[in-house]
């Protein structure tokens, strides 16, 4: 009951658009726009902040976040954002990429960009399928996990293991944060938002590559309900996909929050 | 600590998720449909059970809770979010 | 002012840096290293941007990034390298960011070799990638026209919001010939209404290059069309020599077309009416140019170093009324102005005065 | 005035050198001039080539079949070039290297030990320097005078030293071409 | 036999798996991925070779690795994705590896959307990657007819060692129509000649692009032009309508041929001598047959879902003399027969009898 | 001094055609092209073998390998394998990679070869430059080395830092057997050889991706001599690359070897 | 014959298998049919529909910009189709979710409460097969019972159990044509 | 053990490294040029040196050199190269 002796302690970022998402019910998409949006908000950082979408689910992000944006071709944000970032190096520039996107046609350019250490921010969104384009297994896809491309189950002897891309990742000298993080539950939620919000400082401090895998449900594409869908990312995404932080740089340890 | 919550339920894309999270249980969905065609969360509390914990709109995957809490709850501390 | 020796693909280098080049992004590839490897130590001289990357597809999507800003921005490769582009282009050309690419074009198909070529024409000029888009396509002659369109092309992509393509070849690259070079320019960024740099005290701005709903791609298709129109309005280069009281038109580009030149020069000495037609711009082609001389002219012989590209642009020009003849090599091989001369006398023209 | 010069030999024996040094001459005496290398995986190993024009018109191609002159380092490059001189052109050769000769009647040859001259100034790498110097003797392509400063300058600070044997070299070569022609 | 629905993406699928499809590899991408999906399934249950590569790059390489031995194979895509692979097709093509490409047009440039388009007739037709080539491209009008080129796509491929693309669209990879699908067939590998499997007891081979001398270089492409030759020769398809009489021709391929047909009809329904022309190979052009057709007909109208690309073939084929007007919609909008018809009658034909 | 009573103990391998290389004197590949073929002779596999060439100075391998033989585009070589094998299970497939092909433009394809455990062998060429077109920075160039587009060294603030491509694929679930090896001197040079035979009875035996990364000299493009590159190699190189083995598959350490 | 039907709603009110029980029963009837969906993103959130066309002639255009017949099972539908459909032409609601009603005096309206119908019948994803029953009664574009046979046949073996109740939705459909026929 | 070598001087391009790794120092370069330009690397073994010991066939890196020795050195265990 709303009463005059309350006051807001919640309501929805500034940083996002008034607009309706076309995420779906439940899209694990939903909740990370809108940390990335408190984190821009908290930092103040929002007129100085160019985005970079991916072509997947989240490839409207321009529509939702209230800053510059452009919208990438398929896998090549951080090329796009290491463009915008080298001609402008006073701006905060991040990368919101799927897995399909970042893990599968993306892998040279992430790789790269994470080896020149570009001071770039990527989120990257790990639902482990291809939303977009209907379900299709990504290389992130669990092994035996059915999906519109593995009717059968994700055989490994034919498709192939899982990538954990923060772990490769994290093997190279470039790389100054990387964590994985996940949103099947309020706690984990905000821990992703402080590894985001770490993120963006690492990059603020001009420390280098800054990467936070997210760990993100697709209820539509799983077939399952939005419930039933953050413990699907409980109980089978987090074992394989650990959480923790992969890679710190002491710079980013000893850096100095706002 | 008293609380409340208001759902904009021209966001609100019927997920069910913030029903999943309340430790009071205080959101249900309502039958009727939205004119985007889904079952609105609401919040049903007759106790004045709300805590403003947050939880539902953490969970929250289209920003559509806004939360509120009696003043003199820290406001600081209330901006930062639980972990 | 004097002339200096310099090699094509640095003296291009050079013009782009005298235009304001900010940002440049490339990938070795023969026959345009020099290019890349000249930038490699003048940018860096300067404190500019000069970023080696993992591949062509990684480069344009850089330069797709940093023309975003508003800024100056270039790459530079060959054939198989600008094959590679394709997609990158079409996304540069459908959101409506300038940039420069300059392709140093080479034998092909596939891996083919590092001798100049212009079997790319229809790759550059047609557009390559998906989707209806021309890029502005300026072929230089020679390495002095190589750095003055170079120079130029920089504001014309800004003008147009359009990606300009410099369509030279090994040839052009490698050559050195006596250059004057344009003096340098200081270009100060200055707000343009659509370039990405921070929403600070104004509405937000986005390059994207999606409509969804087919109305609105139709939107953005009619805004890159319009941008068109503007260029073959405005843009149309070319030159001629001896057209006026041809018998026959020699029509080439770029290297082929000096190489023509000779041959001509050496008909006119030998008093036949043969005269000379170079586009300059590919796209937008002189088409009406030509129906111009279509009007008076009735043969012509296209030279090019393909299997015959830019001969469908000429035969579109002058009509079907007039005999289009074509010789072109292939695989890398220039022509010797012998042979043209030698497809010239099989035309048999007869000499001035008899 | 149009020679298009073809100059060929061995990597390392500095054939794109010597075309430089025509070119930057040339351009000096304000002539066109076209310069144009071999490039490429061509360069490992086998021969390494360039081509030159230097003319009083503008010029068409920078690439020639029929080069009104050659300068020769190497005997593959003699089996490849020699049968494409132009009818009245010239064939230099490096006679320390290279045994055969051209049996046209229709060329003019001149055959010098340029590697010789160029070792007995001590300069084991001025071959070059020699033949070019022939090559604008014979033709008069290029001034003498204006391919000694062209030498000063490319030769630069780093090898200042060895200015003053190049253009011995130089003059080397311009001189057995007129003992040639005295003959 | 009685016909069955099918979708068009899933009909091709099935087509290809009964021509002998060995191993298909293809990435995701609207309005195309059905016909991955169908092949995740079927080709498991064949026990072929089904692999979702890594990106559209890939696929066309793999596809090439996969075609050097001789196999059929094949991969499919929508427009940015043919696009990635425009560098593999020109290698593809230089050292004559067999394979099928199926294209789903979807509206571009750029993102664009996922709407039927034909903007990539250019791409497809004139060869979008670099160096001279043209595959052979076939324009399917309905599901029928994808079904019956994609089972013959194959042999094609062998027979003249060629790229061969399906050139359809959106609306035929997403609409469902009654098929009748052809007899499944057992390939039989037999020894080509050419193809890698292991030198046992023969010498070695090699799949290669390289002509490192331009004289080589140039064999290897006269070897591709002479390969296109004989596509010209033999392959050129097309259908005609209502010609014989004709005071107009409508000209359109694909889906855009599908809807002037409707409107032709309407016409011929009112007395209107209006005739249709549907090339179904782009490459080769049917430019004899129009130009026949031109003997007699001095109009054209062009309908095209694009900005105008196939309008230049036409205007080569039928020569200057005659009219052709062009009709196109952009941005993945179908035209409708009422637009055809408008601009049908506002070229003011004379009806029968008056 | 050859007398009678002498015989042959080692000679050019036979899997070697007679073709004269287009090397340059004291390149690595020369070394390199060799030890693969004297393993083809050893397992005798020389018919039943087919090789992928990259885009390279290796580029012509195809002329100087007695067997089938396809060149592949630029960075393509492990997609180009992958559809051979597949299609041709029974063969043996192996790619030959430069290090500008393999690490940079090629960086997708080898990861997802990698990743889905292709059954191929994978000879990786690190000479730490682009040694065809003229000696420019690879992604493996060290920090501070001189390339013709690092002229002033590169800076491993701009061009960012080199890549492990070993430790990084090792990271991935699909890959049995990657290990780093030299050709500094005869004794190194007989540890990769052995290296490249385990790698092709990995494939041989069905047990997966394997890779043998094998440090080589560039003379020409780091203007030194024959002599001096391989004391680069050791001195330089192999301080930054460690040799040895990064993922040997317990199937692999098993395996019987013929 | 020539029928061009829009189907349109909410995802997951069986808009596509609606369109395709009238595509495959104008198979069954010998006629000539497309069918194409809505596809891709779009699904999405907003609505779906799909476009039918049945005819005796063979089909140019999938696509019609002009319906000769619509289904519309939501508010959004109605606003977006209405106006479009052909004069002459019929437009089929579901009263039970749509209060709107066409003001158009040039075309057939049949509102008929199609989710209740279903729900009576224990189906609550039924209205789409009422309202296909309506629409082939009105047009006589298929036959009913061709219908019924491909509903066997699309719900196959798993959804056996509900056939007689949809055989029955469909029959509801058929019957409230002719009411209102009767009216 | 006895052993030579034979360098095929068609195939040497003078990289000098046999000359680097011989343990004996038994290998040189000519002054002379081959065909293609190289001073090739000639054994001068009077003293009937040579082990055979593969070192120089084992870094020559274009498989110019034969090597022999003596039979009777188990053959064998010529062919696995030493470590
Ligand atoms: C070059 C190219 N290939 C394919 C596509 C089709 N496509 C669009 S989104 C997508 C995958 C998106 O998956 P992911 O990155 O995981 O994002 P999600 O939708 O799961 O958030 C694909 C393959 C495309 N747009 N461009
Ligand atoms: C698409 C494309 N881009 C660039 C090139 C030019 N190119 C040829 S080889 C090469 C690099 C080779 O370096 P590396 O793989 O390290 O092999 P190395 O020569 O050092 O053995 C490049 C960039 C090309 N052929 N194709
Ligand atoms: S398909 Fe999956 S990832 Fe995409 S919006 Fe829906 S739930 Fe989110
Ligand atoms: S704020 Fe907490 S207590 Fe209140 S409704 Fe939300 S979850 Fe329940
Ligand atoms: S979590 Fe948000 S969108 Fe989901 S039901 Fe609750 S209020 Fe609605
Ligand atoms: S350039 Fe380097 S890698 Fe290439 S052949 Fe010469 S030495 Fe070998
Ligand atoms: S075999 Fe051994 S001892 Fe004999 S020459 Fe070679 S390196 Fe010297
Ligand atoms: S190592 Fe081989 S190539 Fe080098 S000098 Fe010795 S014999 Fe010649
Ligand atoms: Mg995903
Ligand atoms: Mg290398």
């Amino acid at each position: 009951m709303l009463t005059d002796a309350m006051e807001i302690v919640w309501q929805r970022p500034s940083s996002l658009t008034p607009a309706l998402t076309h995420y779906c019910p439940g899209c694990g998409h939903g909740i990370i726009n809108r940390l990335v949006g408190e984190v821009i908000d908290e930092l103040g950082i929002r007129e100085t902040t160019i985005g970079v979408a991916s072509v997947g689910c989240s490839v409207f992000a321009y529509n939702y976040f209230d800053c510059d944006f452009a919208e990438a071709a398929h896998g090549r944000a951080p090329a796009m954002a290491t463009g915008i970032k080298r001609v402008r190096p006073d701006r905060t520039v991040f990368t919101y990429q799927g897995d399909g996107d970042l893990a599968s046609i993306g892998t040279a350019e992430i790789v790269h960009a994470a080896a020149r250490g570009e001071n770039i921010t990527v989120i990257f969104v790990n639902n482990a399928v291809y939303g977009m384009t209907g379900g299709q297994m990504a290389p992130t896809s669990l092994p035996g996990m059915k999906t519109t491309s593995s009717p059968f189950g994700r055989d490994v002897h034919r498709a192939g293991f899982p990538i954990r891309m923060s772990e490769m990742l994290a093997t190279l000298d470039g790389t100054s944060y990387i964590v994985r993080r996940s949103t099947h539950d309020p706690g984990n939620v905000n821990k992703t938002k402080k590894a985001i919000k770490t993120a963006f400082q690492t990059q603020i401090n001009g420390l280098g590559f800054s990467l936070v895998e997210i760990l993100s449900a697709c209820p539509v594409n799983w077939n399952l309900t939005a419930e039933e869908a953050l413990h699907y990312v409980e109980e089978k995404l987090v074992p394989y996909y650990p959480l923790g932080d992969l890679k710190v740089a002491e710079t980013v340890k000893n850096m100095s929050v706002r | 600590m008293r609380g409340t919550i208001v759902i904009d339920e021209y966001r609100c894309k019927g997920c069910e998720l913030c029903t999943t999270v309340c430790p009071k249980d205080l959101i249900h969905m309502a039958d009727r449909f939205t004119a985007r065609g889904y079952h609105p969360a609401v919040l049903t509390d007759p106790g004045v059970a709300c805590t403003g914990c947050l939880l539902c709109s953490t969970i929250c995957p289209d920003a559509a809770i806004t939360v509120y809490r009696e003043a003199g709850a820290k406001r600081a501390a209330a901006v930062v979010a639980p972990q | 002012m004097t002339k200096e020796l310099w090699k094509g693909n640095e003296a291009v280098a050079e013009a782009a840096v005298r235009a304001g080049l900010h940002a440049y992004f490339g990938y070795p590839i023969t026959p345009q290293t020099e290019l890349l490897e000249y930038l490699a130590k003048r940018m860096v001289e300067l404190d500019r941007v000069f970023l080696q990357a993992e591949s062509e597809l990684a480069a344009i999507n850089m330069v797709y990034g940093a023309g975003s800003t508003g800024a100056r921005a270039m790459t530079s490769s060959s054939s198989p390298g600008v094959s590679l582009m394709q997609e990158g282009i079409s996304y540069i050309v459908a959101s409506g960011v300038p940039c420069v690419l300059v392709d140093m074009m080479r034998g092909g198909p596939g891996l083919g070799n590092i001798a100049p070529s212009q079997a790319d024409y229809f790759q550059l000029v047609k557009g390559g990638g998906h989707g209806d888009y021309h890029p502005l396509v300026l072929a230089p002659a020679s390495v002095q026209e190589a750095v003055d369109l170079t120079y130029e092309a920089f504001d014309l992509a800004m003008k147009y919001r359009s990606v300009v393509i410099i369509a030279a070849d090994g040839a052009i690259g490698q050559m050195m010939e006596p250059v004057e070079l344009p003096p340098m320019r200081d270009i100060e960024p200055k707000d343009q209404g659509w370039e990405l740099g921070g929403a600070i005290g104004r509405d937000r701005r986005i390059i994207t290059s999606i409509g969804l709903e087919p109305a609105e791609l139709e939107q953005i298709n009619l805004t890159v069309q319009a941008r068109q129109a503007l260029m073959q309005a405005a843009e149309v280069r070319y030159v001629e020599r001896w057209t006026d009281d041809a018998d026959l038109v020699v029509v080439a580009f770029g290297t082929a077309a000096r190489v023509a030149q000779s041959a001509v020069r050496e008909m006119r000495e030998r008093g036949l009416k043969v005269g000379l037609f170079r586009p300059i711009s590919l796209w937008p082609f002189p088409t009406e140019q030509l129906a111009q001389i279509a009007k008076k002219v009735k043969r012509f012989l296209v030279v090019e170093m393909n299997a015959g590209q830019m001969v469908e642009d000429v035969r579109l020009a002058v009509g079907s009324e007039p005999s289009v003849a074509f010789f072109g090599k292939m695989g890398g091989l220039v022509p010797m102005p012998e042979e043209i001369l030698e497809r010239i006398e099989a035309l048999e023209l007869v000499p001035v005065g008899s | 005035m149009h020679e298009e010069i073809i100059i060929s030999g061995f990597g390392g024996q500095g054939v794109l050198f010597a075309g430089q040094l025509l070119a930057y001459a040339g351009v000096a005496d304000g002539l066109h001039v076209t310069w144009i290398p071999s490039y490429g995986p061509e360069m490992r190993g086998g021969t390494a080539h360039c081509q030159v024009v230097i003319s009083s018109e503008e010029i068409g191609s920078p690439l020639t079949a029929h080069p009104t002159s050659v300068i020769i380092l190497n005997m593959p490059s003699m089996e490849k070039y020699e049968p494409l001189v132009k009818p009245g052109g010239l064939l230099i050769l490096d006679s320390s290297l290279i045994t055969e000769r051209t049996s046209r009647q229709d060329i003019h040859q001149i055959a010098l030990p340029a590697k010789e001259i160029a070792a007995s100034l001590g300069l084991a790498q001025s071959a070059n320097v020699v033949m070019v110097g022939a090559l604008a003797a014979a033709t008069g392509i290029v001034r003498i005078e204006t391919l000694e400063q062209v030498l000063k300058k490319k030769l630069g600070e780093r090898h200042a030293g060895t200015l003053e044997a190049n253009k011995l070299a130089l003059r080397y070569g311009v001189a057995s071409v007129k003992e040639a022609a005295a003959v």
